[in-house]
């Protein structure tokens, strides 16, 4: 019968029976997936050989396809084939480029590492320069930083805390492990000596303070 | 290969065709010369009179075909391409050497050979042409078969990683932290008197200084006070008290070691 | 563990086992359905997640799809999905226009997929008569042929081969599968024979390299 269907023309088809429901979803199936929109009922029948009722073929295929990477979807009136929507992930071809913080940024970051937790102002006090909105929503969004308790202070400021997806980063156990000035200078990260009289972040003056901040670090 | 080429003793020495319906068919060729591909296109044509596999083709018919051909077209006044004449000449050498006895002087490929490779030529193209065939009889895309109708583009996503290493955090740290100890030397301008500003003073000054005068004396107000103040201010007029003696406006003494230096002016005359 | 998988980094995944196989199966179904080109199995892979046997998911999704109204075709190193060539008769809306080729197109384009890679010269030699410029450029247009390696022969001419599109466009799985190929390398139709007599270059040295066409057929 099969074979059959497909020596006999259109029109002869009519005087027999429509093909079997298999052979109706195949045909379905197949203008389905190439039209380039949806179809009709109405359309599909009118494609199919007499006889055919492509709303029944349509349900078996829908069946077919339950689950499958594709779906037979209904689209107002008329039906389509779509790739399955969890699937969508296939469709988009990532491209993944490193690239270096920038200054501004790696600059932000050790301010609110050493100094934790500190507030907009005070970066920019330590920075001498404004921090942009950019490279602070940069820092949040990479999960590098997060926003601690606020100041008790007039206009009670936000502050900033390291995360511990940038401990993670940088192989920190805690932002205490974060080498001191002093030894940034042996390191010979620094290679002048300081003023006589500069007070010095993480020499001792400061000790109390970032201890202070330790502790609300991975407060909720 | 050799014995696929009759050697008929055809009485015929001319190469008419032998019945009306090939002599027909000769002209409807001749009339249709534009359409072939060239002379072995028109050979393939007059080897299917012979109705035989063309690995059993009468080679020396169908030059005889052949000659024939070109001989009506000739006729009719037709102006046959080169490559066809060309051809003609070459099938004519050939007809030669199949017919003659060979000649053992001569070397060179025997008639039997020349004739096997032009079997081979025909039949080769007769199969490309059937490949042809069978080719375009295949279920073609758009025609047959057919492509998703609404192809998803893949969407390129590019996302960007920023990475940063402990280096680069406690550098731009030190960066920060040392700026003020680095910064460019800048002349605390407050405390200093320079010796363009002493120079100036005493140019006003030196008119009055007829007799000799401690230095000291021409220090500016309220500079003498803050060491600091009062030592650049020194050492500003006694520059400038120097410029003075070296334009010969001036004479400086000093009457001892750790005294006070003296100025006076010269009067001209 | 598929939930996981969704929320955990690319990098991170590869720790974890490739989807099962019926979830490969399924992504591989979704990606070449959206395409309307061959996809390769190496961009398969380079589009699902880290671990994947695109190459073990095309067999069991060829499989499915057997009988049905859309295939799963093999086109050279890619795979794409068709329609059934036995239902073109409902797909009149979609049935594209192709070019008429001209009988010096379609003799040509026999020659080089019989004969691939094969010079012009050559080409002439079969067909008794100059290859004209215009039949090359519309082959090339269409992307049917494209230039092969040069010959290593006087002159290094140019030799043409036939193209993935070709394959696609004939239902063809690779070069070998030509109809009637294999018949006709065994007629020694296939040959370059030379004219008795006459000097031929390249001689024996085209011959390995006659044989590598095959396999060389889609090297980059």
């Amino acid at each position: 019968m099969n074979d059959n269907a497909e020596h006999i023309g259109k029109e002869e088809k009519s005087l027999f029976a429509a093909p079997p429901m298999g052979e109706q979803e195949r045909m379905v199936e197949a203008v389905l997936f190439a039209s380039a929109e949806p179809v009709t009922v109405r359309d599909l029948e009118a494609r199919m050989p007499h006889g055919c009722d492509a709303a029944e073929a349509l349900v078996h295929l829908r069946k077919r396809y339950e689950g499958r990477g594709v779906r037979v979807m209904r689209v107002g009136d008329a039906w389509a084939m779509r790739t399955a929507a969890d699937l969508s992930f296939l469709m988009q071809k990532e491209t993944v480029e490193t690239r270096k913080l920038s200054r501004a940024a790696i600059e932000t970051l050790a301010i609110i590492a050493y100094h934790q937790p500190v507030t907009r102002a005070e970066i920019e006090e330590i920075r001498g320069v404004a921090v942009s909105r950019g490279t602070v929503d940069q820092l949040l969004e990479m999960e590098w930083i997060r926003f601690g308790r606020r100041r008790m202070t007039p206009g009670r400021p936000v502050t900033f805390v390291v995360t511990e997806t940038f401990l993670d980063h940088f192989g920190l156990e805690n932002a205490r492990d974060l080498p001191g000035l002093k030894e940034l200078r042996q390191a010979g990260l620094l290679e002048n000596r300081p003023l006589p009289g500069t007070p010095q972040f993480g020499d001792g003056e400061d000790e109390p303070e970032a201890d202070a901040g330790q502790s609300e670090l991975f407060e909720d | 290969m050799n014995d696929t080429i009759p050697f008929d003793n055809d009485p015929l020495p001319q190469a008419e065709p032998q019945s009306v319906a090939d002599r027909l068919a000769a002209e409807a060729l001749i009339v249709d010369v534009d359409g072939f591909e060239g002379p072995l296109d028109l050979l393939l044509t007059l080897s299917r009179t012979q109705k035989v596999d063309l690995r059993k083709i009468s080679v020396l018919d169908l030059a005889r075909q052949y000659l024939g051909f070109v001989e009506k077209a000739k006729e009719l006044r037709i102006e046959l391409a080169a490559d066809y004449l060309v051809m003609a000449a070459w099938l004519a050498f050939l007809k030669s050497r199949l017919l003659l006895p060979p000649d053992p002087t001569e070397d060179g490929p025997s008639g039997e050979d020349l004739a096997a490779h032009l079997a081979f030529q025909l039949e080769r193209l007769q199969a490309m042409r059937n490949a042809a065939a069978q080719l375009m009889a295949r279920n073609r895309l758009g025609r047959d078969i057919f492509v998703r109708g609404l192809p998803e583009t893949v969407e390129r996503v590019k996302s960007v990683t920023y990475t940063a290493t402990l280096l680069d955090l406690m550098q731009g740290y030190a960066r920060i932290r040392t700026r003020d100890e680095f910064r460019p030397f800048v002349m605390d301008r407050e405390s200093v008197f320079t010796m363009e500003q002493a120079l100036e003073r005493m140019r006003g000054l030196i008119g009055f200084a007829g007799a000799w005068t401690d230095i000291s004396v021409y220090l500016p107000e309220g500079w003498d006070n803050d060491p600091v103040r009062r030592r650049s201010a020194t050492a500003a007029t006694f520059a400038a008290s120097l410029q003075l003696v070296k334009e010969g406006k001036a004479e400086l003494r000093q009457p001892g070691t750790f005294e006070a230096i003296e100025l006076r002016r010269i009067t001209e005359d």
